[in-house]
């Protein structure tokens, strides 16, 4: 499942949601990414994500169904904010059920490195200094090749 | 044909998208960021360094160049930065 | 932290405490364990897990250390019940919080791979044709070596 | 010396724990299991089977053997299967 929203969401609920009644889950892993204060030296007030109506969801969807091909995954969920986040705010879930440890933290790291370089969403920080656009990490580039078929 | 402009590239044309007829001589997605880079310097600095703008058509990236139909989206925007 | 209890814990309980009014958290990485109903050809009806009262204290703990000493972690978690427990229920949480996302996935796929070999629990199955130890596997003395230092 | 067994060595030894002076002419780990062994039949024959029985000393894992003082507890069981 994906889900791209507005609204905060809360990782508890939506891992009680995904394993509910399920006695095939062996092993849950969960990413949870957060806004955090200080980017660098930059002390950060605000992040303002932009993304692409459509295109978001069309490729978080494809994201999810590779990770299905490629592991043995028993529910998952991907669920990414836009708008206006403080620090300490949720930017981003991933959750990964499977049978076995090794599937699910394999797919959860997978996703994500996955979603950084191919999920149409751009960072607007706000510090001191007024606006600046987060550009994008050759290390992010990396972790995603390390994926590559 | 809709073409959309996302992040700071779109701050260098100063719009979020527009309408276009597919221009005469263009065919291709890169002749199609050629023709804009034509029109706006903002966006032709960026267009011709390396990197910098990223391409998707019809909401999938696109990293060789395509040709265009009459009906096409398509969207020019820097390296995301999501997660 | 770490906790070694009899009672069933909640994920998101756990995540929400760890990570409550924190800025400096930008990626927080979990790990739940559940019982599965289906052990290879085996239908389980319950698992009852026998442990080393103050040695498993001391071992998580020392993983725990030892996870702190190799990653930049802002906060950590693990959680691990014994007693009787049936399919579906949770087994184990570790949480990782870190500024970034991958030591946060490297520090918990560590502590699940260390745990599975040093902490002193012992599973005895249920089925239907009696009860039978759980059995250590190779995979998991295999995962917790590419650790090593 | 506090002696402890867990999972199924302690259904060979009949019991969970025992006090017990360090027998005469005992004065490691090892040297205690076997002595263990011959005053048990079902210890014994998991004693002598390969990485079948680990070791805890004052509730620390060890590999080699150690020696062991008035006031040690040292656990006896099988390989782990928490997690």
């Amino acid at each position: 499942m994906i889900r791209v929203q507005r609204e905060p969401f809360d990782a508890g609920s939506e891992l009680r949601a995904l394993t509910a009644k399920r006695t095939d889950i062996g092993a849950v892993v969960s990413f949870q990414g957060n806004v955090r204060a200080e980017q660098g030296d930059r002390a950060v007030r605000a992040m303002t994500l932009e993304h692409y109506p459509g295109m978001t969801e069309g490729e978080l969807a494809r994201l999810e169904a590779e990770a299905q091909a490629r592991w043995p995954i028993q529910a998952s969920l991907i669920v990414h904010r836009y708008g206006r986040l403080e620090p300490g705010e949720p930017i981003v879930l991933c959750i990964v059920a499977s049978a076995h440890r090794e599937p699910a933290f394999e797919a959860c790291s997978f996703l994500m490195d996955w979603l950084k370089t191919r999920a149409p969403f751009w960072k607007l920080e706000e510090t001191a200094d007024g606006e600046r656009w987060v550009e994008a990490k050759a290390s992010d580039d990396e972790a995603a090749a390390r994926w590559r078929g | 044909m809709r073409v959309l402009y996302f992040a700071w590239l779109r701050y260098r044309t100063g719009k979020a998208s527009e309408d276009l007829a597919l221009p005469e001589g263009v065919t291709t997605v890169r002749q199609l960021g050629a023709w804009i880079a034509e029109r706006s310097p903002g966006f032709k600095e960026a267009w011709e360094s390396e990197g910098v703008v990223r391409i998707a058509v019809n909401q999938r990236h696109i990293t060789d160049d395509v040709a265009l139909g009459p009906d096409d989206e398509v969207a020019f925007f820097p390296p995301v930065t999501g997660g």
